[in-house]
Parts: C-alpha cells; sequence; structure tokens
C-alpha cells in the first residue's frame, strides 16, 4: 500500500503526507468529528432535571464551550435531553418531539425519572424513557449535577466518535 | 430633566455599563469543567453509592438487618442473607443497588447501624446501557475503592453522625465511630 | 369565635350536623342546602378566600362513625379576623354528586374538576366538569383507595400500551 | 377552518373576519416553564379564550405519599416544587408535626427559617431569570444564576445536595450548620443587596422592561382574592396576606420584616413585590443567623421524633411496676401517629403551600392533600390573559411564577 509508505500518522486512522497540508482520513472520522463538536439539544425540560440543566447552559458551566447550543426547535437538534419524569400522558409528545428530529439523533436520559421512573412507581409515570426510545447514554442522579451532565454529553461525544458507517442512510 | 434623560437612553446606558463593568473588572465564573477544573463536591454530597470494604477481612460491614432496605422510599435496595448456624449471625450473599431508581435521598447511610452503605462524593458516572447502572456487591465495592484513594483518610461522611442529632438516637457502633 | 360557631349552628340548624374542635373548628355539613350556607359565609360573615377543596376517601377506614364513603372538605379564612373554618360534607357512594361552589369562587373551577378526576364525584351546577390532571379517555379515579398504585399491563392506559408496543426494543 | 388563503381574501375585500383562529401552546415550547398546554382562541393576534390543559407532569405524588411512610413522604415533596423544596419539606413536616404533637426545638426551628428562606432566594433568582429571558433580557438570567450557584453552594454544604435536598425532617432538621456555612452565609447576606441593585440596574427602568410589563394582566384585589392567587401575585394586587404573618410558624413570629404590596396589580408590580422580598428574605436569615448563637448546643432534632424507620407499631417495654403521675400505659403495643387530622399551610416562594393529613393511626398517612400555590395560579390564566396579546401571554405565564411539578403534582 503506497498510502503507508508516503504519508505518516497524526492521529489514530489520520495520516499526512509530509509536508503538505494533505491529510487522508476516513470519511467516518471527519463527520463523527463534526458531529461530536456540534451536539445541539432541545430545550425540553420535564421537571427538576430541567433546571439544572439550565444551570449547566448557564453562567457557572456553559455549555457553549463545547459548541453544545440549546435550540428550541426540535427541526434544529441533534441531541434529546430527557430532563425529568415522563409521564403516561407525556409520553406521545416526548415520542413526537423525537420523531420531528433530523437523523442523526441521540437521547440522553437524564436523571433517575427519566432513566427508570425513580422513586414514582406509579399509575401515571412511563418506567423509564427507554420503553419508547432508543436511549444512548443514562445519567443517574436525583437530580445529576451539572457537571454530571456535562460527563455525559462528554461521553456522548466519545460514543459518537466510534461509530461507523452511520452518514450514508438519511432516514 | 426625565424628558432629556429618555432621549439620551439614560436608563439603558447605565445597564450596559454594568455589563461592561462586569465583563472588564470582575473575575469570570464559568469553571472550565472537565479540562482544567474537575470541582470537589463539599462533604456529603449524595452521589455514587459504594460498600465500605473491611479492612481486615476485606468484604463489606454489612449485618443484613435490612434497615436500608426498609426505609429506601424508592425500594431500590435488594439484600439477601443467609443465617451462619453455628454464629446465628447473618451473612450477605446479596447486596443490588439499582442505581437509577435510587433518588438519593441518603436515609439508608443514615439508619445503617455499622456505616456499611455510603453515598460517596463520586458524580461522574453514566451508562450506556440500562445494566451499567445496576450495582451488585462486587460493583459496590469496587466503587468504593475507586472513591477511597481520592480521599484523605479517616474518611468520615456526615450523614453517618449527622451534626446536632441526640446522641442517643444513634446505635451504640455509631457514636464511636471515627472514620474508616 | 364561639360566638361564631354557635350562630352559625343555631341558624343553619339544618344543614350543620355537628361542630368539631380540632386544629380548626371543624363543621360537618349536610349536602342539601350546603350552597346557601357557605354562600352566607362568604357573603355574610366575610369568608372570602377558598384555601382548599378537597375529597377524601374513607373507604375500611378503621373505627369511623358515618356511613358515607367520600367527604369533601373546605378551608375557608376570613382576611379580616384571620379565622379558619374546615368544612365537611359527607358524600355516600351510590350518588356520588355534590353542590358545586365555582359561581361563588373561580378557584373552586380547577378543584372541583381535580375531585372529579381524582374520586369521581360530580359537582352540580359546574360549567365545565372534566378531567384535568389525567387524560380524558383515562378510566378509573385514581385516588380512590381502591385503585391500584401501580397498573399492571392489562390495565394500561390504551394510548401508552401503543406506543410502548410500536417503539419495543 | 377557516384556510389562510380564504382569510387573506376576505381581508382583503375588507370583510370581517368572523371565525376563530385556534392555537396551541405547548406542552413542548420554552416559555411555558416546563410543561403547561394552552389551547388558544385567537382573533387576530388576540387572544379571546385560553384553556390551559394540564396534566403533563402528573406523577401521582399524593396517591404515592399513602404508600409510604410519613419520613418518606418527605422525600417526595421535594420533587412538588423542585425550585424551592426545603420550604415544600417544611410543609410537609409542620403538617405531620402537628398531627404528632411533636414540639420542634427552637435551634431547628432558625435552621428551618433560614433554608426556607434562602429557598425563596433561589426561587425568585429563578424566576427573575426566567421571566426576564422570555421577556427578552438576557444578561440577567446570567447573573441570576450565577448567584443561585452560590447558594446552592450553601445547600450542598448544609444538606449534600443541590436541589432536592431532604434537609426538614419531622420533628426538626437533618443536621446542624457548621461555622463555615454560617460565615459563608454572612458573606452573601452582606454582598447579596449589591446584587439586586445590579438586577434592578438592568431591568427597573428599562424601557423594554416597562413597556412590556406595565398594565399587563391586571388583576384588581376582589378579583385576586376570588381567584384564589396567594404569594406575590395576590400581594401585587394590593392584598395584605402572608401565612407568614397571619398564621406564624417557624420562627417567623419572632423575626421583623415587611410584607411588601402592591398598587396596580399588574406584571410590574408582582416584579416590584418579588425584588422587594428578595430584600426581606435576605433581611430574615440575617437576623436568623443573628439568633443562632442563643442556641449554640441544642439538639436540632425533637426529642420524641419518630425514627426515620417508622414501624407500624412500637413496642413498648414492660410497664414499670409504679407509673409517674398523669402517664397512663396502654398495654404494649402502641400507635406511632394518633389518628385524626391535621392541616398546615406556609408561604412557599409561590404562594400558600398547604398540607392537609388525615391520618388512621398507622404509620402511613390515610389522605395527602397538598394545596398548591402553581395549579390554583394556572386556573387564573384565562382570566389575566384575556385581552391580551399572543406576545404577553409569555409575560403572564413569567409573572405568575408556576412550577409544573408544583401544580401537576
Amino acid at each position: 500500500m503506497g498510502i503507508e509508505k508516503d504519508t505518516v500518522e497524526i492521529a489514530p486512522g489520520i495520516r499526512q503526507v509530509p509536508g503538505t497540508p494533505v491529510v487522508i482520513s476516513p470519511i467516518d472520522k471527519i463527520i463523527n468529528w463534526a458531529r461530536a463538536g456540534s451536539m445541539w439539544p432541545v430545550t425540553f425540560g420535564l421537571a427538576c432535571c430541567a433546571i439544572e440543566m439550565m444551570a449547566t447552559g448557564a453562567s457557572h458551566f456553559d455549555l457553549d464551550r463545547y459548541g453544545i447550543i440549546f435550540r428550541a426547535t426540535p427541526r434544529q437538534a441533534d441531541v434529546l435531553i430527557i430532563a425529568g419524569t415522563v409521564t403516561k400522558k407525556m409520553a406521545p409528545i416526548v415520542r413526537r418531539v423525537y420523531d420531528q428530529m433530523p437523523e442523526p439523533k441521540y437521547v440522553i436520559a437524564m436523571g433517575s425519572c427519566a432513566c427508570s421512573g425513580g422513586i414514582f412507581k406509579t399509575y401515571s409515570v412511563a418506567q423509564g424513557a427507554d420503553k419508547f426510545l432508543p436511549v444512548d447514554v443514562y445519567i443517574p442522579g436525583c437530580p445529576p449535577r451539572p457537571e454530571a451532565l456535562l460527563f455525559g454529553l462528554l461521553t456522548l461525544q466519545q460514543k459518537i466518535k466510534r461509530e461507523a458507517k452511520k452518514w450514508g442512510f438519511w432516514r | 430633566m426625565k424628558i432629556l434623560e429618555k432621549a439620551l437612553l439614560i436608563e439603558i446606558l447605565k445597564g450596559l455599563a454594568l455589563t461592561l463593568r462586569k465583563m472588564l473588572f470582575t473575575k469570570p465564573v464559568t469553571i472550565e469543567y472537565f479540562d482544567k477544573v474537575r470541582p470537589v463536591p463539599a462533604p456529603g454530597f449524595r452521589g455514587r453509592h459504594a460498600l465500605v470494604r473491611d479492612e481486615k477481612t476485606g468484604d463489606t460491614l454489612c449485618v443484613a438487618c435490612m434497615r436500608c432496605v426498609r426505609v429506601c422510599p424508592s425500594k431500590c435496595i435488594n439484600v439477601e442473607y443467609e443465617v451462619d448456624k453455628e454464629t446465628r449471625r447473618r451473612k450477605v450473599v446479596k447486596y443490588e443497588i439499582d442505581a437509577l431508581r435510587c433518588v438519593y435521598c441518603g436515609y439508608c447511610e443514615e439508619v445503617c447501624p455499622v456505616n456499611a452503605i455510603v453515598l460517596t462524593e463520586w458524580y461522574e458516572y453514566v451508562g450506556l446501557k440500562r445494566e451499567d447502572l445496576f450495582f451488585n456487591k462486587e460493583k459496590l465495592l469496587k466503587n468504593w475503592d475507586e472513591f477511597i484513594a481520592t480521599q484523605k483518610r479517616p474518611y468520615l461522611n456526615p450523614f453517618w453522625k449527622p451534626r446536632g442529632i441526640p446522641e442517643k438516637f444513634l446505635p451504640a457502633k455509631k457514636r464511636q465511630f471515627t472514620g474508616v | 369565635m364561639e360566638e361564631l360557631l354557635n350562630e352559625l349552628k343555631e341558624k343553619f340548624s339544618s344543614v350543620v350536623i355537628e361542630v368539631q374542635e380540632k386544629d380548626y373548628p371543624t363543621l360537618i355539613c349536610k349536602r342539601n342546602g350546603f350552597v346557601d350556607f357557605i354562600k352566607y359565609l362568604k357573603e355574610e360573615k366575610g369568608f372570602k378566600y377558598l384555601i382548599d377543596l378537597c375529597g377524601v376517601d374513607y373507604l375500611n377506614y378503621p373505627k369511623k362513625n358515618f356511613e358515607e364513603r367520600f367527604k369533601v372538605v373546605y378551608h375557608l379564612y376570613n382576611l379580616d379576623t384571620k379565622v379558619l373554618l374546615r368544612l365537611k360534607v359527607r358524600i355516600p357512594e351510590e350518588d356520588c354528586w355534590h353542590h358545586s361552589v365555582t359561581p361563588l369562587w373561580r378557584t373552586a373551577d380547577f378543584f372541583e374538576r381535580e375531585c372529579y378526576d381524582m374520586f369521581g364525584i360530580k359537582f352540580k351546577g359546574h360549567p365545565n366538569l372534566k378531567r384535568v390532571l389525567m387524560p380524558d379517555d383515562w378510566e378509573g379515579h385514581p385516588l380512590r383507595k381502591d385503585y391500584p398504585l401501580y397498573l399492571e399491563e392489562e390495565q394500561e392506559w390504551e394510548t401508552y400500551k401503543k406506543i410502548a408496543q410500536k417503539y419495543k426494543r | 377552518m377557516a384556510t389562510y388563503l380564504e382569510i387573506n381574501k376576505k381581508q382583503v375585500n375588507g370583510e370581517k373576519w368572523e371565525e376563530p383562529f385556534y392555537l396551541n401552546m405547548g406542552p413542548q415550547h420554552p416559555s411555558t416553564h416546563g410543561v403547561l398546554r394552552l389551547f388558544l382562541e385567537l382573533e387576530g393576534e388576540t387572544i379571546v379564550n385560553c384553556t390551559p390543559i394540564i396534566g403533563y407532569l402528573h406523577r401521582g405524588v399524593e396517591k404515592l405519599g399513602e404508600n409510604l411512610n410519613y419520613n418518606q413522604a418527605i422525600v417526595l415533596s421535594d420533587r412538588l416544587d423542585y425550585i424551592a423544596s426545603a420550604a415544600n419539606n417544611t410543609a410537609f413536616a409542620l403538617a405531620f408535626e402537628k398531627l404528632m404533637n411533636l414540639e420542634v426545638p427552637r435551634r431547628a426551628k432558625l435552621l428551618r427559617t433560614i433554608a426556607c428562606e434562602m429557598a425563596r432566594i433561589c426561587n425568585h433568582l429563578l424566576w427573575l431569570a426566567t421571566h426576564a429571558l422570555d421577556i427578552g433580557a438576557m444578561t440577567v438570567f446570567l447573573y441570576c444564576f450565577r448567584d443561585r450557584e452560590w447558594l446552592l453552594n450553601i445547600y450542598e454544604k448544609i444538606c449534600g445536595a443541590r436541589l432536592t435536598h431532604t434537609y426538614v425532617r419531622v420533628g426538626g432538621v437533618r443536621q446542624d450548620f457548621t461555622q463555615e456555612i454560617i460565615d459563608d452565609l454572612y458573606k452573601f447576606t452582606e454582598e447579596f443587596p449589591s446584587r439586586i441593585y445590579d438586577y434592578e440596574t438592568l431591568i427597573d427602568v428599562n424601557r423594554i422592561w416597562l413597556k412590556r410589563t406595565k398594565g399587563i394582566a391586571v388583576v384588581p384585589p376582589e378579583d385576586a382574592i376570588n381567584l384564589g392567587l396567594t404569594g406575590p401575585c395576590l400581594r401585587g394586587s394590593g392584598v395584605y396576606y402572608d401565612v407568614r404573618k397571619f398564621r406564624p410558624y417557624d420562627a417567623y413570629g419572632e423575626v421583623n420584616f415587611v410584607v411588601p404590596t402592591g398598587k396596580n396589580g399588574d406584571t410590574y408590580d408582582r416584579y416590584r413585590v418579588r425584588m422587594e422580598e428578595l430584600r426581606q428574605s435576605n433581611f430574615i436569615i440575617r437576623q436568623c443567623l443573628d439568633k443562632l448563637p442563643e442556641t449554640e448546643g441544642e439538639p436540632v432534632l425533637a426529642e420524641n421524633a419518630p425514627d426515620l424507620l417508622m414501624p407500624e407499631k412500637i413496642k413498648k417495654p414492660e410497664p414499670k411496676p409504679v407509673p409517674k403521675k398523669g402517664v397512663i400505659f396502654r398495654g404494649a403495643d402502641v400507635p406511632v401517629v394518633p389518628p385524626g387530622e391535621a392541616f398546615a399551610a406556609i408561604e412557599s416562594p409561590k404562594g400558600e403551600l398547604s398540607v392537609y393529613v388525615v391520618s388512621d393511626g398507622s404509620n402511613k398517612p390515610w389522605r395527602l392533600r397538598v394545596r398548591t400555590p402553581s395549579f390554583v395560579h394556572i386556573s387564573a390564566i384565562p382570566y389575566m390573559a384575556k385581552n391580551h396579546m399572543i406576545a404577553d401571554l409569555v409575560a403572564i405565564i413569567g409573572t405568575l411564577d408556576i412550577v409544573l411539578g408544583d401544580s401537576d403534582r
């Protein structure tokens, strides 16, 4: 393979032709790098965790540092942070918000209630958002600290960077 | 005077001046989490669960009194034990906590008579699967090892012995407790 | 305080069954003529502020000294004399209805809807008696004592069941 | 329903368009503060009728409370009004204490008062942040969250959690303050008034703020009482009613504070009332802190407070041969909580929060009723929103300071 002779590996899987600004990389890597750098969550708060989500976006923690900017509409968002209790009455709406998001989309379940229903094992609470949504990252805590949410978002970034062949199918 | 104030946008200029002053002469409050700063929560923060490892036996301190199971409001603790026929002592066989159901109220660490269970000040943990956050006994002990490595010994959680609560409310083992 | 209670007892002897001294003075009333009574309290006696209206289910309550299953409890407050009054109306299970006080207090609108939602007590004279917290097609009244805390799969609400089955993974 | 083209044609021809236009707002809407859904009937951009649809966060707290014991029910109260959970804890604890005839130590009362007032500051800061953000002032949002973070850090030192404290418990509080917390609070109370001044510099006389709040959602005092508004919303209309003054609980009887009231009953007055309450809360915290050294070393939990576990029946030891005078031993099993009922109300940051609890003598409440201010305030939206523009609806939702967890329970 000529590529390996003439180029130098500068990062795992990414090679450079020495002396030139030419970089050879799998398309997966570039797309995943771009996606991981601009995860836009929906402004969608359900309960207590939404307050911590707001605090994460506010002055003290500042999500913008990671290119994470809240969008008020699901049409422009990539990440759905389910922050709070999902009740049965709310479940169809959460699902509709998720369906409105364009691919690729990711779901973070934030807090005990969104993950599994938490303390509310009652008649009106859906026992976890993963009953009707594909959840990517679970963040425990009631509510989790803003740092924990940030850590979850960073974990999601790592997950996106590991993905392969998820860019060809525009579903 | 009022017309002049209105025409010159005095009140808006005042607001902008405040913003400018804060921008230039105060330190930013933003903490650069994960890259530069990893804040340490206050002692007693109710984070990831752990079972205290006994230095001598290498096992838990738990005596399977089932108080934590009964006090838990979200019923997320599951303990199974067997009774040793000779010594008549209970031995923990299974200790499971579903961290996704837990509401981190801290009642379990407060009622525990031997300070076996603790909610550590560890908050950086997420799961990619639901099973990742289902802690069994081994995982809980591992959590403790990970946590105690970052702490100064002896470690004493404030909720093992809440300040200001009369001593007689506490079990005997807790009264003399000074830390692990 | 004493005077007020005695006066009420005399004037509305057909409505007020019993006067109890608990943490706050409690009047146990009959359903018939209740609206006139509460209107009198509001307009003549200055109990202008309805703090709370709620239902209580007394099914299988130990040592209860009355027949009826439900109670509707009112908490009224007089802002001038600082008197809090508790009114209780007993509602039997068979004809489960009560008079609405929505024409008197706009607050009572949501309270009565909630009471209907949770206990199934119908309020006659309410302009828009629909469920408020639960979905419109929900079956049963959750706060009744014979309603389970956690629904099993067969009792599940239809819409949620469909979604959960459609997107089951 | 008329299509856009038909409407347009009618308007071009100069005909009056009579068919109302329906619009759905929420439950996923950034400015409804949660999962509130409003069904609007519009005429042009003016709201003719507005129907709030709630219940999207109904979690069955009242039913769940009947299945948990009294101490565990306190945990539920955190999740009602999650912005000011210490206040909710206090309301539950007061009702339960009344039921059990518990006397709370004075130090616990002072600590509770401090926690409650901190909750009020937290709540009002969040209210100001979101209200200003909805109306269009972004900077206030960032400033308020900066100061709120400060208080949350103190809360974390007090009880180990940022939002869901579970700090107040039946018969007292969870644990005592350390000297470090007291120093932090002193520092906070000293600096906070200047922070309030900052917010006021930004928005108080700002013409955009004035235009968007003055004369919006005017509620006359009689209507405010009839609608059941409480807290700052009622006081903004000029009615002097505050549970802290009318039926004092905890240490509110021994501290001085002023209850601010408004005049016009519009959105701006309610904003002024809340800003003044921030100052008063700061003042109350200061007074309580000054009183703390008097009670140094006292326990913070009542002697006969129920155990966290709250067993079904308490096993009493064998009756002693010579009982003391006045003490009656009633066999072996004595119920923990006497049967009966209790009603306790507090002035939560949003309004009057009252808890009505019926007991049957077991360790679980028979009926746990929470009257929450947000539930009542939402029912007032149709009245307030009538004949206003859609853009003002955002200001109205903001000024009522509703939290859906509080309203739906």
